[in-house]
Parts: C-alpha cells; structure tokens; sequence
C-alpha cells in the first residue's frame, strides 16, 4: 500500500521531468546580440584569421578551388551577408573536410576584422543587415506568410524532407534571421526586397523576441506541438490510472485461485 | 462476509443490503399486499373493467388504406417540391395533409386492430405479478390486416424519407465550383496583400504565395510561385508557361489532402507538403517524388501582360486539389 | 409484427428481460379526459421546436457583425447587415424550406406557450396542485417561467428592429433594479447595449434553457408516473385509491400517435396559412431606431401593458431607485409568480384542509370558493393587463382618445378582477350549498373519501 | 442530517415514497476494482467538461467574420482577426480566469477520451461484452465515436491555423467518398470551403448536438449497467454467476466516486496550470492557403493522421468514381477498425460455440482468438498514431523522413500480424500447459476455475 501511495507523487515528478525534456526539446532560450556596418578596410588581423583559417581551402585569392577533395567556391563578389552568416553560424571553417558540421564560433571582434577584411580584398557585394526590432504584430503576419510554412507558425522549425532540417529560428541574432531571408542559405529559398522589406524583417525578428520570451505557465513552457502535447496527455492519464489503484481497494485482476472454503459457491 | 442467499438477478427483487446482513428478504411489495383490489378478474397487474372489442368493419379499412396512401402521397410531394424549389405554399401544404392523412390512419387502425380497454390500476402495484406475455385480450383480426398494417409501415417510412430532404437544404449543389478556380486569361498575380507581380519581385530560389486579383484568400485559387535556381524546368513542365526560363506557378492547394504546399527546397527545386510530406518535383511540373499522393500539382498557365505583371494565360488544365467525384 | 422486429425484441428481452418493466409502462393508466391532453400537446409542440430548431441552427449566425448579403432578396441584395439578421433573411429567402421551417418554428412555440398556460390553468382550477403533487405543480411553474425565456430569448435572435425594441426593454427592466442593476445589464448583455447580447441569447435559447427544460420535463413526466394521474370523480370508484382510465397500450398510444401527428399537420398547415415570423419589412437592428407600434409578443402583452398604463413615478429611497419599471417589470411579475408557488399552500391555509390527507381526485372549479376568487381573479387581471397593452389598437377602433382609453384600462384592470372574484366566490357558495341539498350526490361519485367535493368535510360544511 | 434536510426529506417522502426505490439505489453493489473506476474517470470528466465548456460559451463566438480586436493582447491588438479567434484571443488574455478554463476544458477532454478508450480495453480484453452486455458494449462504441467528433469540433473551433488545417484535411476526406462526397462536403460545410456557415455549424455540433447524443446514449448505458448489474472479476469461493460482490452505492461507493471527482478535478486545475494545453495564441488565425510546418492534429486523431501520412500513393478511377489514398486511409480504414471493434462480441461467440450468459471476466490469455485479435488492432491503431509524429522523429534522430516513413509503412504492414499470431500461438500453448480449454459456458469456466483451485 506504501507503495501505491507513492505512486501519484512519482507521477508528478514524472510531469515535472517530462515538462523540462520538452522545454529542452524546444531549444530553450537562445542569445540575443547587437551588429554594426562592417568597413571596407585591410587589418593585419583580419588578414591572419584569413590566412590561418580560409586561405587553405579558398586559396590566398579567394577564388577556391574545383578539385573533387576541395570544392570550396569562389569568394570573390559574394554577398558580404552570406559570408556574415556562414561565420556568425560558425559553418565555416568547417570541422570535418568534407565542408560539413560547425566549425568554431568567432568572437565579434574576429568576425567583423575578417569580414571587412575580405570585403575589402575580395569586393564583397550588399550591405550587412542589423534590422533593429519593429513591430511584433506586423512580425507575426509577415512570419506566417512567407516563413511559417518551413519554421513552423512559432518559428519552431521542423522538416523538409530530403534529409533537410529546418531549424529553430527562435532567439537568434536579429542579423542571422534578416541576413538568412535575403540570401537564402543551403536549402532555404531568397526573399527579396518585394517580398519582405527591410522593416518587415525588423517586424519579424520582433515577433521572434516575443516568441523567445513567451513562457505559458510555471514550468516555462511556450506553445507546444500536438505531439509534445501528446506526451503530456499521457501523462496526464497515467496520473488518473494511479489515482485509480490508489483509491480503489482490489489491485488485482485475476487473482490466483485458492482452495474454495466452506460455503459452496457453485452454480 | 458473504453469505449466500439466491438472488434472481433479472429481478430488482428485494435489497442485496439485507442479503448480506441476513434480514428477512423483504420485496418491495409489502404494504401493497393489504389493499385488494375489486375482482374485475385480475390480469397481469391491469384490472380490466370492461372492454369493446371492435366489429371488422371494410369502410374502416379503407379508410386506413385512403389515409396511408395519402400520407405517403404527400410525403413524395413534400420531398420533391422541396428539393424541386417549389413555392413554399406547396411542399408545405404536402407536409400538413400528410401528417394529418398519417393521423386518421394511424387512429382508424389502432379503432379497428385493438380492443378499447378500461382498466383499474392499484396505486400500489403489486410487485410480484406473473411474468407471462399473453395478449391483454384476443381480437379478431381485422380484415386484411397484415396489407394495412405493411400500408401503415409504407407511409411512416415515405414520411420519413420525406421528412429527411430538408437535408438538401444544408448547402448548395457544387455543380462544377470544385472543378473550376477563379483564374482566367489576363487575370495578375498578386501577393496576399493585393500587389501585383513582376517577374523580378521573385529572387532565384524565392518563392511566393499569389491569388487571382480578384479573389485573394479563394482557397482553390491559391498559386505558389517558384523561382527555380537549380535546374531549368523541363517536360513534363509546360514551357509555353514559364517566364523567363526559371519562374513556375504550381496550384498551391495540395491534391492529397488540400493543404497549402508552402514549402520549397531550394537546393533540389522540391516542393512539400508540411501535413502529410507529399514532395513535388518543381522543375518537372511538380510530380511528386515522395509522400501519400498521386497527383501533380496543376501548373497555372502564365505569362505577362504589357505593363510587365505576372498574369494568368487561363484556368488550369487538370483539377486542382484533393481527389474527389 | 414483422420477423425482423420480433427477432430484434426477443433479443433484447433475452438480455434486458424487458417484459415485465415493459408491462408496467404499457399497461400505466391514462384518465380519459380532453383537459388531460393540454400537457402533451405542450409537449408535442416542444419536441417539433427542438427538431425544426436543430434545422434552423446550421444557418443562423449569433453575431452582430458586419455582414455583406447577397442573394435573393431584393430588398437586401448587396446590403451590408448584421450577420444574425443577414442569416434570417438567407433562411427566408434562399434556403429551401428555410421559411416555412422558421414560421413551424414559431407557429410551435405559440402553441407551446398556449398549451402550457392552458394546462396550468387546468391544474389550478381541478385542484390537481394539491397534496401530495406540490413538487410537481412547483416544477411546472419552473418550466412555464422557462419557456416564457426561451420565447424570449428566440424572438430577439432575429435582431430585427422589434427584437431591437424589446431588448431595450430587456435592458431597462434589468437596469432598473435597485443597486445591482447596472451590474445584471453587464452579466446579462456582456457590456454596453447590445454588445454581445445576440451569442449570449444564441447560447441561452439552444442550449442552456432547452437543456434545463428537458431536465425538468423528465422529472415532471417521472413524478407523474410515480404519484399517478389525478382524475375527475366518477360514480362507483374510490378515486382516492384507483385511476381509472385508457392503457397506455394501446389506446393511449394511439391518441398520442394521432395528437402528435395532428399538432405537426396544424403547425405546418398554419406555417403555410399565417406569415408568423416574417420580419423582411421590419429591417434589422439599428441603433437608435425605433417603429411605431412596436408590440411585444402577445404573451408579453400583459407586461407591456402594466409599463404602459400605470402612471410613471421615480422615487429616490436610501440611495436606491424605486422607478415604474421596477414596480412593473420586475416585482409585479415577480409577485404573481410567487403567488403561483405559494398557492398550493395558501389554499390549504385558508380552505382549512388537513395537511397530512392526500387528494388524487380533481374537484370541479367552483367547488372550493376560496379557489374559484382567486385563480379566476387573478386570471382577470392579467387578462386585463393583457386587454390594456393594445390600448393604441382602440383608440384608433373607436375613434376616441388614447387618454381616455388609457384611464379605462387603469380602472378596468383593478376593478374586472375584484368583480371576476366576488362573482366566483359567491357562485361557488351556492353551488356548494345546492350540493349538499339532499339526492344531489349522484354526480358527485360520492363513495368517499374524496369523491368529487375536496378531500375534506369542513370546507363542505 | 440536520433538522432542515430531514423535514424537507420526510415531507417528500410523505408525498413520493421515496423509501423504497431509494433504498434499491443505496444498494446497488458495485465491484471494487480499480480498472472499474475508468469508466467513472470518462464520466466525470464529462460532467467538467460541460461545467467548464457552460461557461466558455458565454465568451466564444462561433462566426468567421473578421473584427477588430481591442484588448490586452499586444501581437494583436487592434488588428483585424475572424470573430471565432478574436473570441479566443480576449478570452485569455481579457476574460479573468478565461485561459484557465480554456486548459480545463482541453485538458479534461483528453482524460475524457483517453479514459473512455482505456475503459473501452478492459471491457474488450476481460469479455465484459459477451452476451447479455452486447447491446451495452455497442452503445459504448457509439459513445467513444461521439467523443472523438467532440473532441474533433472543439479542437476546430477556436479557428486557429492549426484547427484551419484539420477542418480543412476532414472536408477533403469528406470530397474523397465515392459519387457523394462532393454533395456531402457540401451539406455539412454549406458550401466549398472555407465557408462562414463552417464555424457556427462546428459550434451547434460541438455545444449541442454531440452533447445532446452523448448524454443520452450516457444515460442508456448507465441504465442497461444497473438492469444488468456489473460484470465483475473471479473471487475464490464466489459463484460470480448468481451474485455480484462489491461496495454498496452509500456509503463506500459514494464515498469513492466523490474522491474521484474531486481528485480529478484537481488534477485537471493543476495540469491546466502547468501545461499550455490549447494555448493557440503565437500559432495566429486560420488564413487560406497557410500553413505553418509539423502541423498536427490532437492526440487522438495520430491514427487517421499517421494512416494518411503513409500510406502509398494511390489513385485511380473505377466504376466511374475515384479512390484515393486519403479515401482509403481516411474512411475505409477507420471504418473497418470501428467495424471489427462492433462485430468482434459475435465472432467470438460464434467461434467457440460459447453458450449462456457471462458475468465473471476473464483473462484475455485464456481465450486465444480475443486476445490475437485485440492485440492486432490496437497494436496497428497504435503504429499508425506513432507514424503521425513522423517529421518529429526525423528531426530528433536525424534519419531521413522518406527513411522513417517507409519504416512505418513496413511496420504497419507486418508488425500488427505478427503479434497477433504470436499472441495467438502463445496463449493456445499456455492453455495446454495449464491443461485447460476454453470453456463453453460459465459453469464450465467455474468448474475450470474451481479445478485449478483443488490443484493450487
């Protein structure tokens, strides 16, 4: 009996438990940060983080290379935002040859010596983009016309088959978001300036802001999928069932039968 | 703690609480056992004071086959005129005499088939009456009994059934609206917030959701717009339909289950569908490469007009969304 | 009975063992009286509301918006009007079936309130209120308040310029209590008239009051079965202990079959007839417009007419508003229904019965004095109340003033009744009296206790 | 009982004769197992649901037409949003307590039909269906069908993007029935979708016709369980055949069930303040021709959904009408599942030849057929729910979605089979080595019983 009156108490641990794993499963609360313009300008530190980490594979020109083990592309007239985005995700220097999985993540200062620093060498194309925060509720139409479909209507991210998955663009950098849409990395389509003006895109990070801090109840939970919901309906139920072995006095089923007593009880 | 004393279990008969305490059985008859009632001849707990037993009588019956006819009849009209959009006057005066006309019948047969019974019943009823099921008294049959009685059934089920057409009523016919959408030749695309198009509003690898001009937010209208980066589009792609090489209109209503198709995989032109991941090939008119369906995505006929906006060429070829007919 | 039907009974008996219980319903008693019939052609009326009802809610709209109209009605085509009364004209006009069902609808509900009050009065007269049944006269009472809401409740879902009217009405009446009333306007009304007063009255009409009605109708119906009909006397049958009467099998079966039948054909032969519930030409709700002759529904007729004759005053009392509507509107209902729940009892007091004897046998209206004044005398009044609402309609009749017509009715509505009761009471004395006289039982089924005169000697004596 | 309650009961008594029956209901005897109280669980959660749902209608409104929202709500304050979501909106954020009672209601109604699928298991697995309870058991199945059409309706009406999509999935299986469906579809939706009849329909469905149903078949069942009395589970020394064992209703049973509804009640406060259950806020109003990735339907619709979700590609014309995968997936399949759950009391009486009445329950292992039969279902029921969260899976593990789908669809094909004929073959070896048989009537399983019991 001891043990049954445990039961409903370790059910909610249980709740408890499985509320965090989703939190978790939902990426948590990620980093916010501020950017500047890049300048055009050579700096000797740019020039070594240049050397040190992408002058192997895209050579000292940056023009890359084309044979089969090295098939890192030219550098010469990308978009400067590209090459931001790549080094603020941390993609490049890649970690493992084959140009796949995340490499270190640069600090600032390196990031933004090195991207001036190629800019400058290389002629960069297109400006860096650091919308400041605008208007969620404006973000959050915009965010269910053109991003919704992939990320998910809370910026959740999902998958888009083929292997592709797309990722969680919750309380990240205002630049990664903004500079994504425009140059549409790896699987992800372009947005142009018809489709989503700068502002809007201000609009969005916003809305993304609010989508960070939203936290529904005391366990820290946002909206959740149905599936994750799911799970707590389960839960939920089990709780009920072992309320239901507690309470009721007969635990077993079919019990084993025992030598009948006196009282004769057949038919 | 049980002890056992039989217990009928077909019977609410006694208190299982007196059982298992060994008090005396008491039914709940005890009081009512004290009154008698007059012996009119006890029968199955009715006491039948006296009763007339009808006279077969052919005008009777034929009065219940006119009635039944009738309410059948009307029954018919009433359906008919409804769904035929007769004026109200019409199906509803149906309605009225074959209710009544069922009325007569139904009144007439029980005057003829059964017995008019006055009967006493004690205020205490005795708990404990014989379980038979004779007839409460025999009649004889009626003439043609069985042909009423099927009359009867006939016209409560045509009343029935005439009864049920205002279903017909919950929505239009659909007649071909599913199979046609609201894009015809000259028709802009314009974005969800009424912008019309121009092919360079669309960057490589971007897509975007447009309408018809004139029915934004029309379901079945819905057209997603792909800028395909990898490949040129290629048969079974339309090319009479594609602008300049790389800009391709699809119906964005999915022909599985009907959700919009919203999401592009830029790096194999894949469109795919986020309910059920039914993937289309974008560079060859959308067939699907994966996933539950079996249909490819419609391609808008499109071009664009003098002033340089996208514009639809005319309707779709093929049906547009999920299976049905 | 057909094989198929025969199969499917012995299969469920075989389980159920349905036979016996079976027996008990069929062979339950039905005294044999048209009065009887008043409660189930309430009944009846009630169920075809719930049917053609179900029809009509998968096309009303319980919204005020905004709502552009395009169809067949000319006189709105391409108008903009407020969503409930847009899905009206839509059902009138371009639904088929939609009028008549909307006119069934409400030709239902005018007989359900009719065949209510009918059967109450009948209660009220016959004495069937009396001990041991006050329960069930109390539930009944519930209910006739019940359908008076749910009629109301239905008539304003149309938020045509009369449904405007008579919430204004609504809104001033709750308004007008003494301190809380502001708050009932906003618990009722959600805020500001109208505001979200039509999803509100939507959710009241087709779920909460129909829900509460079934409820009670099933403990009415389950108390009737358990206490027995009451029955009018009948020579040569103790009634205090026997009902005598039809089986529900077959004769009354087949009555109700015919009854229910029959209120359907009227119902959908008067719906064709009658334009109940056209509203085209009324228009839809506007704020701050109003039509002359605005009426209520004639079975508010005698509320409208208690706020329209008697004079109005205001008085200020320890801070609280004591207005004409609050004398009106409120507590003269108020009072009336107290006095229904309270009769069974007064008429126990003041006839003197001994409260521990049960009465299971009707006695006629005029037999207990104290009855005949009061019942009759109220009647009179609201009768009058009633009367006095279409005071408007007389004076353009006959051609007099509205004033004078208006100071008739201020006396006529007290005078009537007082007159109706004196009248009663002393017809009822002398038929009384007249009974006692010798070789007059015969009638009377007097093999007492309680034959016909009530279960007692004193009020006789 | 204080002095108040015993005049008002006496002068009742007086007038109904209350005594009698009433001592008949204090009486009834109620088997004491836990497994007896999921039945209880669904019920009173329905009575919270219509307590809670009562008051929700007071703020809902069922229309699609677009208003301007005023509120506290900053995302979208002053913005045009359909009537339905506006409702929803102001009702968390403006309504005191709205929110709150919103989870009540969604979390309630997963117990609701979680409990009323688990209740619908023991009956299956212990036979509590075979004759006389047949009829019982149909009554149930009709009643676990009309709590998914609740649960459906109500997850559709507050007219989010999510609750846009399912609406909009169920009017393509509706187009997707044979010859019909295109009129079909169009009787209950009043038009192509999406309609504005749509909505105000959803409500009437979800506020009255369903609950009306649901009461009355509730009511039925509850009524054909007193005739019938209980089954109840095998008890040494007891002839379960004649007699029912148990807790009378006063006082123990009552004393249980007003524990249980009160716990359950808390429960459900609790849960709705700890998870966001129906919280459809961020998700934004239903717009045509949206939709947002890994879009699910509730719980305990993963079946339909994962059935349309792997099933192959199919469509062809036949007789002049089109079967497609999501007809087959989305109608034919569920119809066949509900047909085998409606069917299976009379094959299996039919198969053993079992004669008379039971009312003792038995163990699933010991009647080999039930067994292999439920464990298939539901073992498929339950692969079909796990292929729904198919992209929620890829994602995690990081395999292919194409990979996991046709691992579903292997699975769904092969694995149910399996287990059944192992269920099977296992439960006819544990007969022989325990020498029984399944027994013809309920003497013959008592005798069994009572053998086994000499052996012992």
């Amino acid at each position: 009996m001891s043990r049954a009156r445990l039961l409903p108490v370790a059910a909610w641990a249980a709740v408890a438990v499985a509320a965090a794993l989703a939190w978790l499963a939902a990426g948590g609360p990620g980093p916010a940060g501020a950017v500047q313009q890049a300048p055009a300008e050579e700096t000797p530190r740019g020039d070594r983080l240049y050397t040190t980490h992408c002058a192997r594979c895209h050579g000292a020109d940056g023009r890359g290379a084309t044979d089969p083990h090295n098939r890192a592309p030219t550098l010469v007239g990308m978009e400067a935002a590209r090459v931001d985005l790549v080094l603020r995700t941390g993609r490049m220097p890649p970690a493992d040859p084959d140009g796949s999985g995340r490499g270190r993540s640069w600090s600032d200062r390196d990031r933004e010596a090195l991207v001036a620093h190629m800019t400058a060498l290389f002629n960069l194309e297109g400006p860096l983009l650091g919308p400041e925060p605008g208007d969620p509720a404006v973000g959050r139409e915009v965010f269910a016309t053109h991003c919704a479909a992939c990320h998910g209507y809370t910026g959740d991210g999902g998958v888009a088959g083929g292997g592709a998955i797309v990722p969680r663009v919750v309380g990240l950098d205002p630049a990664v978001i903004a500079q994504a849409a425009r140059v549409g990395p790896f699987q992800m389509p372009r947005f142009a300036e018809g489709q989503i003006s700068d502002e809007e895109l201000g609009d969005v990070v916003a809305y993304l802001d609010e989508v960070a801090v939203e936290q529904a109840t005391p366990l820290g939970l946002g909206e959740l999928n149905p599936v994750f919901l799911s799970a707590f309906a389960a839960l939920l139920t089990l709780a009920m069932i072992l309320s239901c072995l507690f309470l009721a006095g007969r635990v077993t089923m079919f019990p084993d039968p025992e030598p009948p007593p006196d009282v004769d009880g057949e038919t | 703690m049980t002890e056992k004393r039989p217990q009928q279990r077909d019977e609410g008969k006694g208190s299982r609480r007196d059982t298992e305490r060994g008090a005396p059985d008491r039914g709940p008859g005890d009081g009512a056992h004290g009154r008698q009632a007059p012996d009119h001849g006890a029968h199955e707990g009715l006491y039948v004071v006296g009763q007339h037993i009808p006279p077969p009588s052919e005008v009777n019956d034929t009065i219940v086959m006119g009635a039944a006819i009738v309410a059948g009849l009307s029954a018919v009209v009433f359906a008919v005129g409804l769904l035929a959009g007769a004026g109200t006057g019409v199906y509803g005066s149906a309605l009225a005499v074959g209710l009544l006309a069922m009325a007569i019948a139904v009144r007439r047969y029980f005057a003829a088939a059964y017995p008019d019974i006055e009967g006493l019943e004690p205020r205490e009823l005795p708990d404990a009456d014989p379980d038979d099921d004779e007839p409460v008294t025999e009649v004889p049959p009626v003439a043609r009994r069985s042909l009423l009685q099927r009359m009867l059934v006939g016209a409560a089920t045509l009343l029935g059934l005439g009864l049920a057409a205002p279903v017909a009523s919950l929505g239009p016919s659909p007649g071909d609206a599913l199979r046609r959408t609201h894009w015809t030749s000259g028709r802009r695309l314009v974005t969800t917030d009424g912008r019309p198009l121009r092919p360079d509003d669309v960057a490589t690898g971007g897509i975007s959701t447009v309408w018809p001009e004139d029915a934004i937010e029309v379901e079945n209208s819905a057209v997603i717009l792909v800028r395909l980066s990898q490949s040129p589009p290629q048969p079974p792609t339309n090319l009479d339909w594609v602008v300049d090489d790389s800009l391709v209109a699809y119906s964005k209503v999915c022909t599985h289950a009907g959700c919009p198709v919203g999401l592009f995989r830029e790096r194999d032109d894949a469109l795919f569908c986020p309910c059920h991941q039914s993937t289309f090939d974008a560079a060859r008119g959308a067939v699907p490469t994966f996933g539950p369906t079996a249909r490819a995505l419609p391609q808008l006929p499109m071009g664009v007009d003098d002033d340089g906006f996208l514009v639809a060429l005319g309707d779709f070829a093929e049906q547009v969304g999920p299976a049905f007919g | 009975m057909t094989p198929l039907f025969r199969f499917l009974f012995d299969a469920l008996d075989a389980r159920l063992r349905l036979r016996k219980p079976g027996r008990a319903v069929v062979n339950k008693v039905f005294p044999k009286h048209w009065s009887f019939l008043l409660g189930e052609v309430a009944m009846f009326s009630f169920a075809i509301l719930v049917a053609t009802g179900l029809f009509l809610t998968m096309f009303y709209r319980p919204s005020a918006e905004p709502l552009l109209y395009t169809g067949a009605a000319q006189l709105y085509e391409g108008r903009t009007l407020p969503a409930a009364y847009a899905s009206i004209v839509e059902l009138s006009h371009d639904v088929r079936g939609g009028l008549l069902f909307r006119r069934m609808h409400r030709g239902a509900a005018y007989l359900f309130m009719f065949a209510t009050v009918a059967h109450l009065l009948r209660i009220l007269l016959t004495g069937a209120f009396r001990r041991p049944r006050e329960v069930n006269t109390h539930i009944g009472t519930m209910m006739l308040i019940l359908v008076i809401a749910l009629a109301y409740t239905g008539q304003n879902l149309v938020y045509d310029l009369l449904a405007g009217s008579s919430l204004r009405i609504a809104y001033a009446t709750l308004a007008s209590v003494p301190l809380i009333g502001d708050w009932l306007v906003v618990w009722v009304f959600g805020g500001e008239f109208p505001s979200e007063v039509v999803s509100r009255f939507f959710v009241l009409h087709i779920l909460i009051l129909p829900g509460l009605l079934t409820g009670l109708l099933v403990l009415h119906l389950a108390l009737v079965a358990r206490q027995r009909h009451t029955q009018f006397p009948r020579a040569g049958v103790d009634g205090q202990r026997y009902v005598v009467g039809e089986p529900l099998w077959p004769s009354q079966f087949a009555a109700s079959t015919t009854l229910v039948l029959a209120v359907g054909g009227l119902v959908a032969a008067f719906s064709v007839l009658v334009p109940w519930s056209d509203v085209d030409l009324h228009g839809p709700l506007r704020l701050g417009q109003a039509s002359n002759a605005g009426h209520a529904e004639w079975w508010l007729f005698w509320l409208q007419g208690a706020i329209t004759i008697f004079p109005a005053f205001e008085w200020e009392v320890l801070g609280m508003t004591i207005s004409h509507m609050l004398a009106f509107n409120v507590v003269l209902p108020g009072a009336l229904f107290g006095l229904l729940f309270a009769y069974p009892f007064l008429e126990r007091r003041l006839a003197g019965y001994d409260p521990d004897l049960d009465n299971h046998v009707c006695s006629r209206p005029l037999d207990v004095p104290v009855r005949a004044a009061i019942v009759l005398g109220v009647t009179a009044f609201v009768g009058m109340l009633t009367l006095a609402m279409t005071n408007d309609i007389v004076a353009r009749g006959l051609r007099v003033s509205v004033e004078s017509v208006m100071w008739f009715f201020r006396i006529a509505v007290l005078a009537v009744p007082a007159v109706v009761a004196w009248a009663a009471y002393a017809r009822s004395r002398s038929v009384l009296r007249r009974r006692r006289a010798p070789g007059a039982a015969a009638g009377s089924g007097g093999d007492a206790p309680g034959g016909a005169a009530p279960a007692n000697p004193k009020v006789s004596a | 009982m204080t002095p108040l309650f015993a005049l008002l009961f006496e002068s009742l008594d007086e007038r109904l004769r209350l005594r009698k029956p009433g001592r008949k209901v204090l009486n009834k005897v109620f088997p004491d197992n836990w497994s007896f109280l999921l039945g209880e669980v669904a019920l009173f959660s329905f009575v919270l649901l219509v307590l809670t749902g009562v008051l929700l209608t007071m703020f809902y409104r069922p229309s699609t037409d677009p208003v301007t929202y005023q509120g506290a709500m900053s995302l979208y304050e002053g913005r045009e949003l359909p009537a339905a979501f506006e409702s929803i909106v102001r009702m968390s954020y403006d309504v005191p307590g709205g929110l709150f009672f919103r989870r009540v209601h969604r979390g309630a109604s997963h117990l609701f039909i979680a409990t009323t699928v688990l209740h619908m298991l023991r009956v299956l697995l212990t036979g509590a269906f075979r004759r006389p309870r047949e009829v019982n058991y149909h009554v149930g199945i009709v009643l676990l069908m009309l709590t998914f059409a609740a649960g459906f309706t109500g997850y559709s009406l507050p007219y989010d993007a999510l609750a846009g999509t399912g609406i909009r999935i169920a009017y393509s299986s509706l187009l997707s029935l044979p010859y019909v469906g295109e009129q079909v579809a169009y009787w209950i939706f009043g038009g192509d979708f999406p309609t504005g009849n749509m909505i105000p329909r959803f409500f009437v469905f979800h506020v009255l016709m369903i609950p009306a149903l649901l009461v009355g078949l509730i009511t039925v069942h509850l009524m054909i369980m007193v005739r019938q009395r209980h089954t109840q589970f095998p008890r040494p020394g007891i002839d379960g055949h004649r007699f029912v064992l148990g807790k009378p209703m006063w006082p123990s049973q009552f004393a249980l069930s007003t524990t249980l509804i009160l716990w359950i009640a808390g429960l459900l406060s609790a849960a709705a303040v700890l998870i966001p259950w129906s919280d459809v806020l961020l998700i934004g109003p239903y717009v045509p021709g949206e939709v947002g990735n890994n879009a699910q339907p509730d719980w305990f619709l993963f079946w339909l959904e994962g059935a349309l979700r792997v099933f192959p590609p199919l469509e062809f014309r036949m007789l002049g009408m089109t079967v497609s995968g999501a007809f087959v997936a989305g109608v034919v399949l569920p119809g066949a599942i509900f047909a085998v759950l409606v069917a299976y009391p009379f094959v299996e009486r039919r198969f053993y030849q079992l004669e008379g009445d039971w009312h003792v329950l038995q163990n699933p292992l010991e009647i080999p057929l039930r067994a292999a039969v439920s464990v298939g279902t539901f073992s498929f029921v339950l692969l079909l729910s796990a292929a729904a969260t198919n992209d929620i899976l890829s994602r995690m593990t990081g395999i292919p979605i194409e990979a996991i789908t046709w691992f579903f669809r292997l699975t769904c094909a092969f694995v149910p089979p399996a287990l059944a004929a192992g269920f099977w073959v296992y439960s006819t070896r544990r007969l022989a080595r325990k020498n029984m048989t399944v027994p013809r009537n309920e003497a013959e399983a008592s005798n069994t019983y009572a053998a086994k019991a000499r052996e012992a």
